[in-house]
């Protein structure tokens, strides 16, 4: 397969891998911690997306069976992220947690400003 | 917290509603979407919607907090326990047919109920058990 | 009927242990109920791998879906080794851990406490044990969740700041480790991972492969700390309540390792993953910097818990060397690490969990004059140290034999004077806190300090002993640890 | 979709729009077939997150002090070579929809022509969820529960022993 033939098949991925970066950029770049935590939330709902575009059969309907044949979606992309993102909210409530003891213990939430209030060894 | 009497009134009257959709979603999981940790959430979230309209103290006199910790408990004991039943029943760990003597099927049909109920059950309460923990923190 | 299910008990014991020692009262209720769990996961994990060295590969379909349908538990050599080493560190980390939590931790909180470290047992067993890519995820969740909590649940407040820097960096890992799993699975169609390992071979060339084949090593390289993406670790380490440090430090980075282990040599092959991609020629200099550089910032650290948490970092500078080598003797090194580091850096953190005790504090300055003070303590803490450095007769030794021969045998003769090297940088930070603590005079002002108690000298004392028993009688681990090693070389499972 | 983006890019910092993305994701989760999934992320994505998130800025206080001006070289590259490797790995991925890819060809017929008989449920994402896969779900489950106990350890309410109510 030569390249251009591939683009217009690929479109979806490209912009789903576009999302990815936006999100994981604002993780490790952002000193605020709420936002940390929002990009991870973006980070990782662009990776449901991920699997969820590759489950996706062309002319095909949700995965619920019905009488007369048709195509279905792959349903297993769907699971994997039904579980993911479970994982993702738990993930996210334990952040906001510390998140919340961060601010009571230094008064801010600001990465540079805690380092800045705890010199290092 | 007499103000807001519209909202008091119209959260009361949907709440039920709410209450009765997460059910449905619980049990329809089978045939539409939905299932357990969608039932869940919703069932939760009605809670959550009291706490706000009514202040977080009222409902946590509604769901006590060792009320919704045996919740969080049960529903997971409930998962794990359909696994051990069917490993007693002489299957592998989780194995539904074994739940029904002579029906595979059957047997299936009775371990998805049982561990949706269960992570219907866990994942209300924990929602729950999270937003009060946030609500509560500062105020005492 | 219990010989058969041992591979699904392994796990689901300790996993419905978990909510029911959130029923308990009190604190010792918890505690002795956590503890008698660790030590039937730890005799499951000895007839586990009993069963293993016997009989071979063990799978056990959950559900009764075999496999690929279905979830599968795969057990070969390697991840029972892996079970052992992981279930033996938490039942002798959990007898110590009554009087060290109730010291350090507020006791409305024992049974959540220990809840938490039951679901992180079972989270790191449940990884190891797996044969499912994506089940694989869910468990390291579990145990990561738990860890963040536990962690975040140090007296100081700079605990909390740790753990939201490890969450974050956790999350990211496990996020590219779930971008790898999604890309093999587009690839094979499969999770299970010995179809994907049979199912590979046809895609070699994919470039998706190789993206995927990325996104898992950086994935786990971030969750086992190798240098560069170290930086999480000091902190984590240093700051979480002793039993934590103890229970984390000896287990978390194995488990890590063993699933680098896994995905490069059983799922996507040696041939792939070091004859076409030729990794070892990333992992060898980045672990050689590890080693040398995490040894010298050890050496300026002034608070003992993150210069043994540097040090930790440099030890997993050797094992990614050993699994560079790509040999037999380098794996064996590797894998015999694994386990004798977790061993000895276990049995160090419960010796300063034992200072923390007694003196509150585990800075360098606090050490002073403890030699005479807490002799079995510190007896303890100089064996350790001993063998970290890899004096003849303990396991340190041991590793680094099998290290520097794995060295020789390729000619890197370069990489044989890091290692050595290396050592040479443990004497410097070990000899620091033995000059402290036998050579300074205890502040004349200094509060009495007596030694601390057996229940948990004991378990430190049980992790030092082992540290040197198997660094005299070598013929267990390192047998194990070739086995282990032919295993991922040869026909892979 | 690209509304999203654009969307996003401009203004991503603010909690509420994470609140839409969700949304947003979960709409086009729809258009994928996928209707579990997105049920899910609406309530959980959109709903829950969202709310766990105000709750949190309630406590930590919204005033963020406001640096992003700040441009970083390097979190950027680093970004920039991941977006390209992934960019590159999707060169060789299957066409979108197409149902001749690896993942539509191997283990997942079975799940369709089969679980009908097996189990007799006729939503598929339910029967692959609860049984085939259903240890995945009880690890999920104790995620959940995980994350419930970490909660309550570090933020949650406790009774002292002995200390009455």
């Amino acid at each position: 397969m030569d390249i251009p033939a591939d683009i217009p098949g690929l479109y979806n991925y490209w912009i789903v891998v576009v999302l990815m970066m936006v999100g994981f950029y604002v993780v490790i770049s952002r000193t605020n911690l709420v936002k940390k935590i929002v990009g991870l939330n973006i980070f990782q709902t662009s990776v449901f997306i991920l699997y969820i575009s590759m489950g996706k059969v062309k002319g095909g309907t949700a995965p619920i069976l019905v009488d007369h044949p048709v195509t279905y979606s792959n349903p297993l992309p769907h699971v994997l992220i039904l579980t993911a993102i479970v994982v993702g909210v738990a993930t996210t409530a334990l952040g906001a947690a510390l998140i919340v003891r961060i601010k009571e213990a230094y008064g801010t939430v600001e990465e540079d400003e805690i380092q800045a209030m705890e010199p290092d060894e | 917290m007499r103000k807001h009497l519209v909202l008091r009134v119209v959260s009361k009257l949907l709440m039920p509603f709410i209450l009765l959709f997460a059910l449905y979603v619980q049990f329809h999981g089978d045939f539409g979407p939905g299932g357990g940790f969608q039932a869940g959430v919703i069932f939760g979230s009605t809670f959550i919607l009291y706490a706000l309209v009514y202040g977080v103290e009222t409902a946590r006199r509604v769901a006590r907090d060792w009320v919704l910790r045996l919740f969080m408990i049960t529903g997971v004991l409930i998962y794990i326990g359909v696994g051990y039943v069917a490993l007693f029943l002489g299957g592998p760990f989780l194995d539904y047919n074994t739940l029904s003597a002579h029906d595979p099927v059957h047997g299936q049909h009775l371990g998805i109920l049982l561990v949706e109920l269960g992570v219907g059950i866990t994942v209300a309460a924990t929602m729950v058990t999270i937003f009060f923990a946030f609500a509560s923190r500062g105020r005492g | 009927m219990i010989a058969h299910n041992l591979p699904a008990l392994q796990v689901v014991l300790p996993l419905i242990a978990a909510p029911l020692c959130l029923l308990l009262r009190g604190s010792n209720w918890p505690w002795a109920f956590a503890t008698l769990v660790s030590w039937a996961a730890f005799a499951i994990s000895v007839a586990l791998l009993s069963q293993v060295l016997d009989s071979g590969t063990i799978s056990y379909a959950m559900g009764g879906w075999a496999p690929p349908w279905g979830i599968e538990y795969r057990v070969d050599t390697v991840n029972a080794f892996v079970l052992l080493i992981v279930s033996a560190i938490g039942a002798v980390v959990l007898p110590y851990a009554r009087v060290s939590v109730g010291h350090e931790i507020p006791a409305e909180r024992h049974p959540a406490f220990f809840t938490a470290l039951l679901l992180s047992l079972t989270g790191l067993l449940g990884v190891t044990i797996t044969g499912d890519a994506f089940n694989l995820f869910v468990f390291l969740e579990i145990s990561s969740l738990s860890s963040y909590v536990l962690i975040a649940l140090g007296r100081d407040r700079r605990a909390l700041t740790a753990s939201l820097q490890y969450l974050i960096m956790g999350t990211i890992g496990a996020t590219f480790i779930v971008i790898g799993i999604g890309l093999l699975y587009m690839v094979t169609g499969t999770l299970n991972m010995a179809d994907l390992a049979a199912r590979i071979p046809a895609a070699v060339d994919s470039r998706t492969l190789l993206a995927a084949f990325a996104f898992l090593t950086v994935g786990t390289t971030l969750k086992l700390a190798l240098f560069p993406l170290h930086s999480w670790l000091p902190n984590a380490y240093a700051y979480a309540p002793s039993v934590v440090t103890g229970f984390l430090a000896a287990t978390a980075t194995k488990v890590s390792v063993y699933i680098l282990l896994r995905f490069f040599f059983s799922v996507l092959g040696t041939e792939y993953t070091f004859e076409r991609l030729t990794l070892e020629q990333l992992l060898i200099p980045l672990a050689a910097v590890a080693v040398l550089v995490c040894s010298t910032v050890a050496i300026y650290q002034n608070d003992v818990k993150r210069m043994l948490a540097y040090s930790s970092v440099a030890q997993i500078g050797y094992i990614i060397l050993g699994i560079g080598f790509v040999s037999t003797t380098g794996l064996t090194a590797a894998i015999v690490h694994l386990f004798n580091h977790a061993v000895m850096k276990g049995g160090l953190f419960l010796a300063l969990g034992c200072v923390m005790l007694r003196v509150g504090s585990v800075r360098l300055d606090a050490f002073a004059g403890l030699g005479r003070r807490m002799p079995l303590t510190m007896f303890a803490f100089v064996l350790g140290g001993l063998s970290l450095i890899g004096v003849p007769l303990t396991v340190g030794f041991i590793s680094k034999w099998y290290l520097v021969q794995a060295a020789l045998e390729q000619g890197a003769w370069i990489l044989a004077i890091v290692i050595l090297v290396g050592s040479l940088l443990a004497v410097i930070y070990i000899w620091r806190v033995v000059e402290v603590a036998y050579l300074r005079p205890p502040p004349a002002d200094a509060a009495p300090v007596s030694e601390a108690p057996l229940s948990m000298l004991i378990p430190t004392w049980i992790l030092i002993g082992a540290s040197i028993y198997f660094g005299i009688d070598t013929s267990l681990t390192v047998g194990i640890a070739r086995r282990a090693a032919e295993t991922l070389l040869g026909v892979t499972p | 979709m690209a509304f999203g983006i654009l969307h996003l890019r401009n203004l991503f910092a603010v909690v509420m729009l994470s609140g839409i993305y969700s949304l947003l994701s979960a709409g086009l989760f729809v258009t994928l077939d996928a209707v579990d999934v997105a049920f899910t992320e609406a309530a959980v994505g959109g709903g829950i997150a969202t709310m766990l998130m105000l709750a949190m800025l309630s406590l930590v206080g919204d005033a963020e002090r406001t640096r992003e001006g700040d441009f970083r070289v390097v979190p950027l590259l680093l970004v920039l070579a991941t977006g390209a490797l992934l960019l590159y790995g999707t060169l060789d991925m299957p066409d979108y929809g197409d149902a001749n890819a690896p993942i539509n060809k191997h283990v997942v017929p079975r799940y369709l022509e089969e679980s009908g008989k097996e189990i007799g449920v006729p939503n598929v994402v339910t029967s692959v969820l609860a049984s085939y896969r259903g240890y995945d779900t009880m690890g999920e489950l104790s995620v959940i529960f995980t994350a419930g106990v970490g909660v309550l350890l570090l933020i949650g309410r406790f009774r002292r022993p002995g200390g009455g109510k």
